[in-house]
């Protein structure tokens, strides 16, 4: 319950800061979107579904990097991160608040994504959409998670990418694999399995990563 | 628990001494290579260039045991603030990427023999080693942009972390999208040689982690002694 | 309440601090001084939990939600009003009548007016008067301020002399300055740092 | 004479930057070969000259923007600003060498990209290279003097695109041109002509957009 | 030297200066003074050059080379080292004697050490002691200086002291301060805003 409200309270902030200086969402929205239309005058209308599954993805995973190297751009620029430290709050609450908040932008891009895709592309089933749900907590999760870590390094921006294409792999593997077969039972287990785990780890060690 | 207990700890703990480590590493690398040359027969359908398998399996397993022990090793130091953890779990890591690259030399020389090419992108077994393997590169990347010193150890350790829950994901993942295409040894029905072929594989893959720990004592002592040398010119200036 | 023995740090090969021993007991206010550069914000970054030391130990009696620490950098988001700030840090700290307290600190400390004003567009004195709002927001048994007068005039100052006084005695501090003459009638212990 | 060595110690500052940062290439190589490495598996191999023109074009807008994006970062975190204006060199010489800076990194993402485009796509020929010296010229002019406005406004990330990608149509439409058609004379000459043009309202007008 | 007439600056809706006039004479030395938020920061900016009065008219008689202004940020990269930074200015004023020049000033107020560190890593005071071997390296004729002695150590205020003595008279000074005593010996004219 408090940690619900410390959650809530971090979330909102990052919100209002994305609301004031409008430095994430609008990237991210122009980039999706241009990367569609243009594939779209690009791509052969009659190409497979395997392929444009790939076009999907490759495009979701690039708009939430986007995203996510901006998350903590705040934080470093003003010099906050000792304040959220020192709150009494459980610190992996910054983490949950700050994947909440990447999350928040990658949905919002995806809302403009999806249908495009759809017009331009394949329809989207039911099955994608659990896909892209999915794999968005584990992306936002988990590439949140490296952020922080990156913010603390020397060359962030090189950082982030290298740590966390390797860990997106299975997402793309399972959520391609969701989009493109008839049963995607397994895949969207799998993508599951993969967000808790991660989750997990992700809760469990931030302490570590913010804290000296 | 603070140093000095630490190190009353490392005292009391027997270790195998290095020139001993040493000398039966030499010892089983040298038998492990003369089986794989002179005692395990020729293969059926690959000739002799089949006997670079001994090597390549035993080291692909090797360099995760590396990983592994990367991993035990950084949980040690975030869990029970174990001093010498961080160094230990960078060795490991270090020794796990040079395992690592010898996996992607011996497999594309194998490779190149059997299926004509140094590599193939198709094979999805191959990339995935591929991105651990750079994964695991990265780790460097991280390590070397952060000044030394706790934050240093606490990131290198969380890293070491994710990747040991990477391998085993990554595999499931490899799994899931399709039926393997790269060769594999043990199925359900347990190894599929027999003889002298096993002995030989037996020996090598016992040869190879005793040198890959040997090679891990050998650089952990060579980076303490950097360490206290740093401290003892400290003391003098 | 504050005990460290023969505490260390080193950046690398700098070593910055050495062999510190402190012992601040509940109440206690401690003075930290030395030239520019000689340690005194890596010592209260240690003090407030912010780093750890690479030798010897520290202890605290107090929670993380006991202690304040006011640093060289404000700690407030500079896109975000002063109000918005302060409703953040109530809320993560749980402070009871938070709105109440939020406004009798911006007004005590002159900030009333400018409450809805980002703090991008705040002066400097205006913004470090925020960051003692901050600090003081939560009540906090131990306080580390890490020269709390900079940029201040001379009201502020005198404010800030007053609330010290107010809480000298039942909050702890650890206090770095420059002018140790100013908070010599408060001070119950000096370290000087080289 | 000593206009150009003002260029040249604030270029050179900018890349010592770069080279302790890693900020801006890294993420500029990574967008640029992921862009070619995903189209290449998602077009089949006989894609028209023309689509694939265009792509290799809407990549190098794409590539550019993201350098551009964070030309002014640096200035901008540690309000440095103030720094540069006061000095006395002439304030055109700050646009022309953080123009110079950005190239470097645009024309180090193309050694990349061009190649990759060649292999994957089709053969890259005079032509094309000299569309793309031309084209980069006027990319980095113009964004670099509106990436100076955009840091003065708020939403500084959304004011870029916006206003960066309209006044790039030209290049665009000249550069395709340029590695489309088989004399391509008359595209580089207006190529040459928007960078000369362009080139010169910036230099003019720089002064305007740093004093208040 | 710098003469202002009628000066006001608002920000949007809000007033912040309201019909200053000012006359320093080459060689003068103004002290200006006020609260927090009364604007000195806004009036040293203009007087540098740095920001344009929204009424009134502003006359300096120097070019911009020969200014230099120490404001409450320190106009360095701070990832770059502090010669790194010096270099820079140093070539961008065509300092004769550049290197000499550099080495002479880091090595006055005690940075000769930390010359090849980032300036991220430097204390508070090590900055500010940065930000002034900046401001002097081009030896201006009319100096800006936003709180000058902010941050600074007995020791780095005494030398800060020492230079503006040595420089007084000479060149013309404009600075702000919340300790005026400090610099009364020097001072040739006083404003106080409210
Ligand atoms: C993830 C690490 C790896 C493991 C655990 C692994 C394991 C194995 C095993 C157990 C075999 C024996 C198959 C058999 O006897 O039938 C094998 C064969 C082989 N491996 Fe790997 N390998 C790894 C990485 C690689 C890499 C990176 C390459 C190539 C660059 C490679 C290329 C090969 C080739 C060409 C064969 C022989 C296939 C054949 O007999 O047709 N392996 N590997
Ligand atoms: N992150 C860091 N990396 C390397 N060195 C550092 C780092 N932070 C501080 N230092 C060094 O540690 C020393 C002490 O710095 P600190 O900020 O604690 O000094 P200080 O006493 O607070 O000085 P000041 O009075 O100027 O604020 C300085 O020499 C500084 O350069
Ligand atoms: N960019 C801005 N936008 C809006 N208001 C501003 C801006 N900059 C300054 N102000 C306002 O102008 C007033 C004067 O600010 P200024 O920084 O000049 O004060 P100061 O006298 O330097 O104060 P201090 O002693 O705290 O440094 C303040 O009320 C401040 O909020
Ligand atoms: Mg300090
Ligand atoms: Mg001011």
């Amino acid at each position: 319950m408090g940690y619900a409200r410390d959650v809530g309270a971090l979330a909102r902030k990052d919100l209002l800061l994305e609301l004031r200086a409008r430095d994430t969402l609008p990237a991210m929205l122009l980039f999706v979107g241009s990367v569609f239309v243009v594939f779209h005058f690009a791509l052969p209308g009659t190409s497979s579904r395997l392929a444009t599954a790939g076009l999907l993805w490759v495009a979701i995973l690039f708009t939430a990097l986007l995203g996510l190297g901006r998350a903590f751009v705040p934080e470093r620029e003003q010099r906050t991160f000792d304040g959220l430290v020192l709150a009494p709050c459980d610190r992996s609450a910054i983490w949950l608040a700050k994947s909440l908040a990447t999350l928040a932008f990658l949905v919002a891009a995806e809302l403009v994504a999806l249908p495009l895709y759809a017009l331009f592309f394949h329809s989207v089933g039911g099955a994608t959409v659990a896909a892209v749900a999915l794999a968005d907590l584990g992306i936002c999760g988990v590439g949140t998670f490296l952020g922080a870590m990156a913010v603390a390094t020397r060359a962030r921006d090189l950082i982030l990418p290298l740590l966390f294409l390797p860990l997106a792999m299975p997402i793309v593997v399972g959520a391609v694999g969701a989009t493109v077969v008839d049963s995607p039972g397994r895949y969207l287990g799998f993508l599951a399995l993969y967000d808790l785990l991660f989750a997990v780890i992700c809760w469990a060690s931030f302490e570590y990563v913010v804290a000296e | 628990m603070n140093r000095s207990a630490a190190t009353i700890q490392a005292v009391g703990r027997t270790r195998i001494s290095l020139p001993v480590l040493a000398g039966a590493s030499l010892v089983l690398v040298t038998t492990a290579l003369a089986f794989v040359f002179f005692v395990a027969p020729n293969d059926a359908d690959q000739g002799f260039s089949q006997r670079i398998f001994y090597f390549h399996v035993s080291i692909a397993i090797t360099a995760y045991g590396c990983f592994a022990g990367a991993a035990w090793k950084a949980l040690r130091h975030l869990w029970k603030r174990d001093p010498r953890a961080d160094l230990e779990s960078y060795v490991f890591v270090h020794q796990g990427v040079i395992f690592g690259t010898l996996v992607l030399l011996t497999g594309s020389i194998w490779a190149k023999i059997s299926w004509g090419h140094w590599w193939l992108w198709s094979e999805d077994q191959l990339v995935l080693f591929l991105v651990l393997f750079l994964f695991y590169c990265a780790y460097f990347m991280l390590r070397f942009s952060v000044d030394p010193g706790p934050q240093r150890a606490n990131l290198s350790a969380v890293y070491a972390l994710f990747g040991v829950v990477l391998i085993p994901v990554s595999f499931a993942a490899i799994r899931l999208s399709k039926q393997l295409i790269h060769p594999v040894v043990f199925t359900r029905d347990g190894p599929n040689f027999h003889g002298w072929i096993l002995v030989t594989y037996c020996l090598a893959q016992v040869a190879l982690p005793v040198l890959a720990y040997t090679l891990y004592r050998l650089e952990l002592s060579a980076k303490r002694l950097d360490g206290r040398l740093r401290d003892l010119r400290e003391v003098l200036a | 309440m504050l005990t460290a023995r023969r505490l260390g740090k080193r950046y690398g090969e700098k070593r910055v601090l050495r062999r510190i021993d402190l012992a601040v007991p509940r109440g206690g206010f401690l003075v930290v001084t030395g030239p520019n550069g000689s340690g005194k914000t890596t010592l209260l970054r240690i003090c407030a939990g912010l780093a750890q030391p690479t030798e010897g130990t520290i202890e605290r009696a107090v929670q993380r939600a006991q202690v304040g620490y006011l640093g060289h950098e404000p700690l407030v988001y500079r896109e975000l009003t002063a109000l918005e700030n302060l409703e953040l840090y109530g809320r993560l700290y749980r402070i009871p009548e938070r709105r109440e307290r939020i406004g009798m600190l911006l007004e005590r400390f002159g900030l009333w007016e400018a409450r809805h004003d980002r703090v991008a567009s705040y002066s400097r004195g205006m913004t470090q008067r925020l960051g003692l709002c901050r600090v003081l927001l939560h009540e906090p048994e131990l306080l580390v301020l890490d020269e709390p007068y900079s940029a201040l005039d001379e009201a502020g100052a005198e404010l800030l002399d007053a609330q010290l006084a107010e809480l000298g005695g039942e909050s702890t501090f650890v206090l770095a300055t420059h002018d140790p003459a100013r908070v010599e009638p408060l001070a119950s212990g000096r370290l000087a740092l080289a």
